[in-house]
């Protein structure tokens, strides 16, 4: 790719970007959000007409750029956001492009053969015939991935696969990425997460504001200075450093039951403390989060708020108490996409901003405008509509809009999906500030280090239950793992093998 | 775990259920509905706007509309009748209405797939131009039709069966066929279920919509000339506000308006249901202005009672497996259950 | 005995008076009458009237939506052995016992003669369709143009068609009146729109420049014309035609010889 | 610059430019158009369907529709003249419209949004019942209204604006308020825009959905009343198939059926084109049944120049400023670019 420009209405997306993919190569693209990779990633694909700049392939430019024209080049893509027809089985989702079929007629034992076979290169024993609207994120992400395997590709990019992914996942996906790799593939893959990064890739390009600030062989860099290029400054401190005293018990949880599903759940949850919870996929967590939230029918058990018993039986009724979830699907349950940056982050606070029902615009505005700088938002205007912005600043706008509840119980489930690592950074020493204004954080992520590095403490879950509840001082990554998986250790916060994974790192 | 078997039943089938009971409910008032004969009246009643609802069915399933569907019912009748009047070529006439019918859909899916305009607003607009066409064309008067052979269609019988009953079990069968069992079929379902990814996924998305209004104005015209040969006369009014009822059929039979979600068995229960309920209430003798009172609560009970058997169904599932579908309102739930899933 | 009556529509006082004509006279014999409402739906009447032979009724009394459409309907009936009487329209083909109307382009001439009497054969006139397609519009139109055609001196002006409907005579009115600056007659298809035509003008103060003709003598209309509002309206007597229809059945039934045709006198109601 | 501001402003009132292009068209055919009296008399026509627009604009931007209008205005109409003919007292018979159609409306949003059955076939059922009870209530017959009082709301004049018009410029201004200036407002657009968002952010979905359909079955009242004073008489059959005009007119405001998007002014600029649109082919007399021809084909040609005028201004953009959703539907982008942000 050429001197790639892009621009949109108030924002240069794309400006004068050049970039060489090899066969047998995985090229990492990085940037902080909004720095324009999905955008660079989609002209490629033939989504949008680029402003400026060509595609060569094989040396001769690309005409007639458009997403069919480059799948017959053999190019392949994961969009950052799920590209699935919910109401579809798994199979024909897998397949949508190029249904099996013989004049017309489908072949269906073929399709649902293939798919299994599909999955298992992932790893992933699904029932191919459930519509996908029926599996949980993960799986959705999952199947997004294998749909990009399905067709014998040259270039396969893949646009933050492992948002959701856990671990283990991700293993499984890096294993099948290294053999595409052997087989002469070219990859782009662009992720958040610099670990993954370093890991898989062989030449790391970075963007920032829509130019390219920097490119190279993968180990000529250090982390660090692949951060400086990302955020055009040092940054000091990844996680901060705790120093909280939690405080008597805010939010207290007996016996939280969902009939097959989530068994007998205890915990509390004190002012000023970050509760951490991980679970594998499928565990529960997520669901305990939403159950709290009154998101769940059929949801037994009892909830205590500063001692005192309460029905949370609706979001509203949460809400009142002063609870708010950060959901995990910001597109379907958390972001009205065609509504502006203002009435976003106002959404579920906005009977503070109408007193008497009448809107209070100029306020409204305000306080978006500070959530917008704290949260480092980057967006034209505070008009602009949300399905516009980048898939991070999506996922801040989410954020903001809880915040501006001002909860004592905040409830966050990924929080920091899609995030790049300096807004991480922000949202950390956010997550600290509510904390220390004596507010309780419920922490669901199914990344284990920023569990381990801001949590008070960390529960475990599997299958529905609480596994165990561990000091993240005295435990490691592969002890919670071990809990998580149910392999080996059975017992209530053994003793860590490894050294402390605390904050404090960069 | 048969009274959960007899739950999920009912969740797969509500409606089916609940026009048994509908019928059952009729038996018992009037000892005339359960003969043969009123049955197939019924059913041949039921065929003009089931033959409707089924190419409605599959524009509502790619999310569209088609309110044209009655006006080019009357003017593909009209077409046909005096093509038949002209030429005397029975052959003829019969493909006029379904040229016409085709030509029209034609229209509607070229100008709601290409420039993408609302469908809502073009099939409104076709509705009121092949009206006015139908008018110009027949000067507002009756068309004649004599040839016996073209009565058949209408009035004839294919050994117990009347015309039409066979045209429309033909036209599901190969409905069904086409939705579960073909390419094109899937892709009816995956634009509707999301437009956005098809065409990323690079599917012809705007062929597929120009297909199914096509296949809709076909339908329509197939239904001119059934009614047309029923009536033996090409009729300048034919068909007003029947895509209304069209539409209510393939709702009632479970199809989302906002596409995706659906089956073309579900729709033929909702125009069956409709049907049952017009003769129904005529059997008993209600008076007209009492009957539309009765048709709206009849049908409103049926929606009450398929979404309480949806929850009832989700309640006891709830408490024995656990299935907690959280904040979906439970009508989306009872909608995935009956997916186009093969 | 049962008799079963298939109207048109039960939208509109003309045919719910038809039906109370014919509810009156089977209240007095003491027969049972069904009544089904088409909704100026042929295939809705057809459907009614195979659920009138479903159950097994003696007689069936038809007020066609359409004189071509109601044939099949008829034929059916005659296959099941059931006598049909007509009313108001008539069926092309098929066999009828006896068939009860009066003549609507007959009315349509009466109304054209009326006009052109008043304005002494010379002036404008506007003509207000009923609903395109039915017999009604159809025949009351060819009356009245039959007579126009003969009377150069009078033309035409506009033409627009108002949905047999009050609330469409009145805005169709306003517009005509707008376009036109001088209109000496309007003749509505039916009551409705005449009234509906006649708010519109009394509203631009123009009652004195032209004369209102409607169709149907509804109850509105009649008050109209008795206050001199209305000049006239063409009575087709609805209560009537239903008693006569049920009277016409209830003898076919009991053997006794009707009349083919059972004619039902118009009258020009006019103050 | 110049250029782009001006493709800016035909992209966002694209529709107002197409009603004062068709104005001058007529205007150009028939020197009566621009008289001030026929101004005033198309304006006055407008009211009716502009009043159930106002309410359907509402419904439809939280995703909803309603198909009762016609037959709420009816029933409420009726009712209204019925209890002044036996009251005498006008007031009493205002509320009763009002009251009437209020009701109605609210029972359409409690089973649209509690037990969320569809809203298609609940205001359909509404539509059948309320049309049965009508003709009940009447017996089919007009009930007269004499009272001047009554009937000034339908043909006086406050200064020289004729009462329905001054009722419809406040009720679109006090709607205006509503839907930017306040809370709920901004819940209606939110409830289209993502339902379950709304629910998760303990938005008060089924009150404000209640709430909507309430607000459009009071409009529909409300415009029976006003249709009831101005014809002097309540029509059983009043009303009949003015549903989709009031959709249309949405629809060609630029709100989607999908939800969330869309203006209350647009929807009045919408109802001024289909009243225009009649008022031109009256005074050209043209003939009955060519005018739907042309009815048809003018609706059409609207939405087919509203489309080439956003795509002419996204092109212009795009070789300028560079925007290009290829993928994206080019109507999506047109409609975005509409979006509720007051
Ligand atoms: N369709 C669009 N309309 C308007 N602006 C857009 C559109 N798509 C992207 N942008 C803008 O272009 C810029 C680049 O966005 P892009 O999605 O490429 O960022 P990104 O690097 O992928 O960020 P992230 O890490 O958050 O996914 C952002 O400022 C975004 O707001
Ligand atoms: N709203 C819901 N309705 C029905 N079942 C649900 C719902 N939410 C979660 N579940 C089910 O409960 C179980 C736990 O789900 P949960 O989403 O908590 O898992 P998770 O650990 O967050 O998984 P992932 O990492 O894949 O997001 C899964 O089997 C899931 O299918
Ligand atoms: O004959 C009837 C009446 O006269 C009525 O006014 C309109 O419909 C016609 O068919
Ligand atoms: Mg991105
Ligand atoms: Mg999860």
């Amino acid at each position: 790719m050429r001197g790639m420009g892009k621009v949109f209405p108030g924002v240069v997306a794309l400006d004068g970007v050049d970039l060489d993919l090899y066969p047998g190569e995985v090229h990492a693209l990085v940037g902080e959000n909004g720095a324009g990779k999905s955008t660079l990633m989609k002209v490629l694909s033939g989504i949008y007409r680029p402003d400026a700049g060509q595609v060569l392939w094989d040396g001769a430019p690309v005409v007639a750029h458009s997403p069919g024209e480059a799948r017959r080049l053999g190019l392949s893509i994961v969009h950052q956001e799920f590209n699935l027809v919910g109401p579809l089985s798994v199979a024909e989702n897998l397949f949508l492009t190029d249904l099996p079929s013989s004049g017309g007629l489908l072949r269906v034992g073929e399709m649902r053969k293939r798919a299994r076979d599909l999955l298992a290169r992932l790893d992933l024993a699904l029932d191919v015939t459930r519509p996908v609207e029926s599996l949980s994120v993960a799986e959705m992400q999952l199947v997004e991935i294998a749909r990009a395997l399905a067709s014998d590709c040259r270039v396969l990019i893949l646009d933050e696969p492992t948002a959701a992914l856990t671990r283990a996942e991700v293993e499984r996906l890096f294993d099948v990425l290294r053999g595409l790799r052997s087989r002469g593939v070219a990859l782009v893959y662009i992720s958040h997460k610099l670990e993954e990064v370093f890991a898989l890739a062989d030449r790391v390009t970075v963007l920032r504001d829509g130019r390219q600030v920097g490119s190279g062989p993968a180990a000529s860099w250090t982390r660090e200075e692949v951060i400086a290029r990302m955020v055009g400054r040092e940054l000091s401190g990844y996680f901060p450093a705790r120093q909280r005293q939690p405080g008597p018990p805010l939010l207290e949880v007996r016996d939280l039951s969902v009939p097959g599903k989530l068994f007998d759940v205890s915990l509390t949850l004190r002012q000023g403390e970050i509760l951490g919870v991980f679970g594998l996929m499928g565990a529960g967590q997520e669901l305990l989060a939403r159950a709290l939230f009154g998101a769940v029918p059929g949801t037994q058990g009892q909830i205590l708020l500063d001692g005192r018993p309460v029905r949370l039986a609706s979001p509203a009724a949460a809400i009142s108490h002063h609870l708010a979830l950060v959901t995990e699907d910001r597109k379907q349950e958390g972001l009205v996409l065609i509504d502006d940056v203002v009435g976003n982050t106002t959404l579920a606070a906005l009977r503070r901003f109408s007193p008497g029902g009448f809107l209070q615009r100029r306020r409204q505005r305000e306080v978006t405008g500070r959530f917008v700088e704290r949260l480092r938002i980057r967006t034209p205007s505070l008009s602009q509509e949300v399905g516009h912005l980048s898939g991070g600043n999506q996922q801040k706008v989410v954020l903001a809009k809880w915040l501006a509840t001002e909860p004592r119980v905040l409830i966050l489930v990924e929080p920091t999906r899609g995030i790049d690592v300096g807004a991480k950074a922000e949202i950390y020493q956010i997550m600290n500030e509510l904390a220390a204004q004596g507010r309780a954080l419920l922490f669901v992520s199914p990344e284990l280090p920023e569990i381990l590095g801001l949590s008070d403490r960390i529960l475990v879950m599997a299958e529905g239950r609480i596994r165990a509840e561990l000091d993240p001082a005295r435990t490691s990554q592969e002890e919670i793992m071990a809990l998580a998986t149910g392999v080996g250790v059975a017992a209530h916060g053994g003793p860590g093998s490894g050294a402390p994974a605390g904050g404090g790192r960069p | 775990m048969t009274e959960n078997r007899w739950l999920g039943w009912m969740q797969r089938y509500g409606m089916l259920a609940i026009l048994v009971l509908l019928c059952l409910a009729l038996g018992l008032m009037n000892e005339r509905f359960f003969t043969p004969s009123n049955l197939l009246v019924v059913t041949r009643q039921a065929t003009i706007n089931g033959l409707l609802a089924a190419g409605m069915t599959l524009v509502i399933l790619t999310g569209g509309i088609d309110l044209s569907v009655g006006s080019v019912l009357a003017l593909a009748g009209a077409i046909s009748a005096g093509t038949l009047a002209s030429t005397g070529d029975v052959t003829l006439a019969v493909l006029a209405a379904l040229g016409v019918g085709a030509l029209v859909g034609l229209a509607n899916g070229l100008l709601s797939a290409y420039p993408n305009l609302p469908p809502f607003i073009v099939t409104l607009a076709s509705m009121a131009w092949a009206r006015g066409l139908t008018l110009v064309y027949t000067d507002g008067r009756p068309i004649l039709v004599r040839e016996a052979a073209y009565r058949f269609i209408g009035g004839g019988y294919l050994g117990p069966m009347p015309m039409p009953v066979v045209i429309l079990l033909v036209t599901y069968a190969l409905l069904l066929v086409f939705l579960t069992r073909t390419r094109w079929g899937r892709l009816v379902y995956a634009i509707g279920g999301n437009e956005q990814a098809c065409r990323l996924a690079g599917i012809p998305v705007n062929r597929v919509k120009t297909f199914v209004y096509t296949v809709s104005g076909l339908f329509a015209g197939l239904t001119g000339l059934v009614l047309t040969a029923r009536l033996v006369s090409a009729q300048p009014t034919a068909g007003v506000a029947y895509e209304l009822n069209a539409i209510a059929a393939v709702i009632l039979g479970g199809t989302s308006l906002q596409g995706g979600r659906g089956t073309i068995l579900g729709t033929l229960v909702g125009a069956l249901i409709m049907g049952v309920l017009d003769n129904g209430l005529n059997l008993m003798n209600v008076s007209p202005f009492y009957q539309e009172v009765a048709k709206g609560l009849v049908i409103l009970t049926a929606v009450l009672l398929d979404w309480a058997l949806h929850r009832a169904g989700s309640l006891g599932l709830r408490s024995r497996a656990g299935e907690a579908a959280a904040i979906a309102p439970p009508n989306e739930e009872a909608l995935s259950r009956r997916g186009p899933t093969p | 005995q049962t008799v079963g009556i298939a109207v048109s529509t039960l939208n509109n006082p003309f045919f719910v008076d038809l039906r109370d004509g014919a509810q009156a006279a089977a209240r007095e014999a003491g027969v049972r009458l069904l009544v089904s409402d088409a909704q100026n739906d042929p295939n809705r009447q057809l459907s009614d009237i195979e659920n009138f032979i479903v159950q097994g009724v003696d007689a069936i009394i038809v007020n066609p939506t359409d004189s071509a459409a109601v044939v099949p309907a008829i034929l059916q009936a005659n296959e099941a052995g059931i006598p049909v009487i007509t009313v108001d329209r008539g069926a092309d083909d098929g066999r009828v016992v006896s068939h009860i109307a009066s003549d609507n382009v007959a009315g349509g001439r009466m109304a054209g003669e009326l006009i052109v009497e008043r304005l002494g054969g010379k002036g404008n006139a506007v003509e207000l369709v009923g609903i395109p397609g039915t017999s009604a519009a159809r025949d009351r139109g060819q009356g009245f143009n039959e007579v126009i055609g003969k009377n150069p001196g009078i033309r035409v002006v506009a033409r627009q068609e108002a949905g047999f409907d009050r609330a469409k005579g009145l805005s169709v009115m306003e517009n005509i009146l707008q376009a036109q600056p001088r209109i000496d007659a309007v003749f509505a298809h039916n009551d409705e729109m005449a009234l509906g035509a006649l708010t519109a003008i009394e509203a631009a103060g123009r009652q004195k420049e032209m004369i209102v003709v409607g169709f149907d003598a509804t109850a509105d209309a009649v008050q109209a014309v008795k206050e001199g509002r209305l000049a006239a309206t063409v009575a087709q007597q609805p209560v009537l035609m239903g008693e006569l229809a049920v009277k016409t059945a209830i003898a076919h039934l009991k053997g006794e010889a009707v009349d083919a045709f059972v004619p039902v006198p118009l009258k020009l109601v006019t103050r």
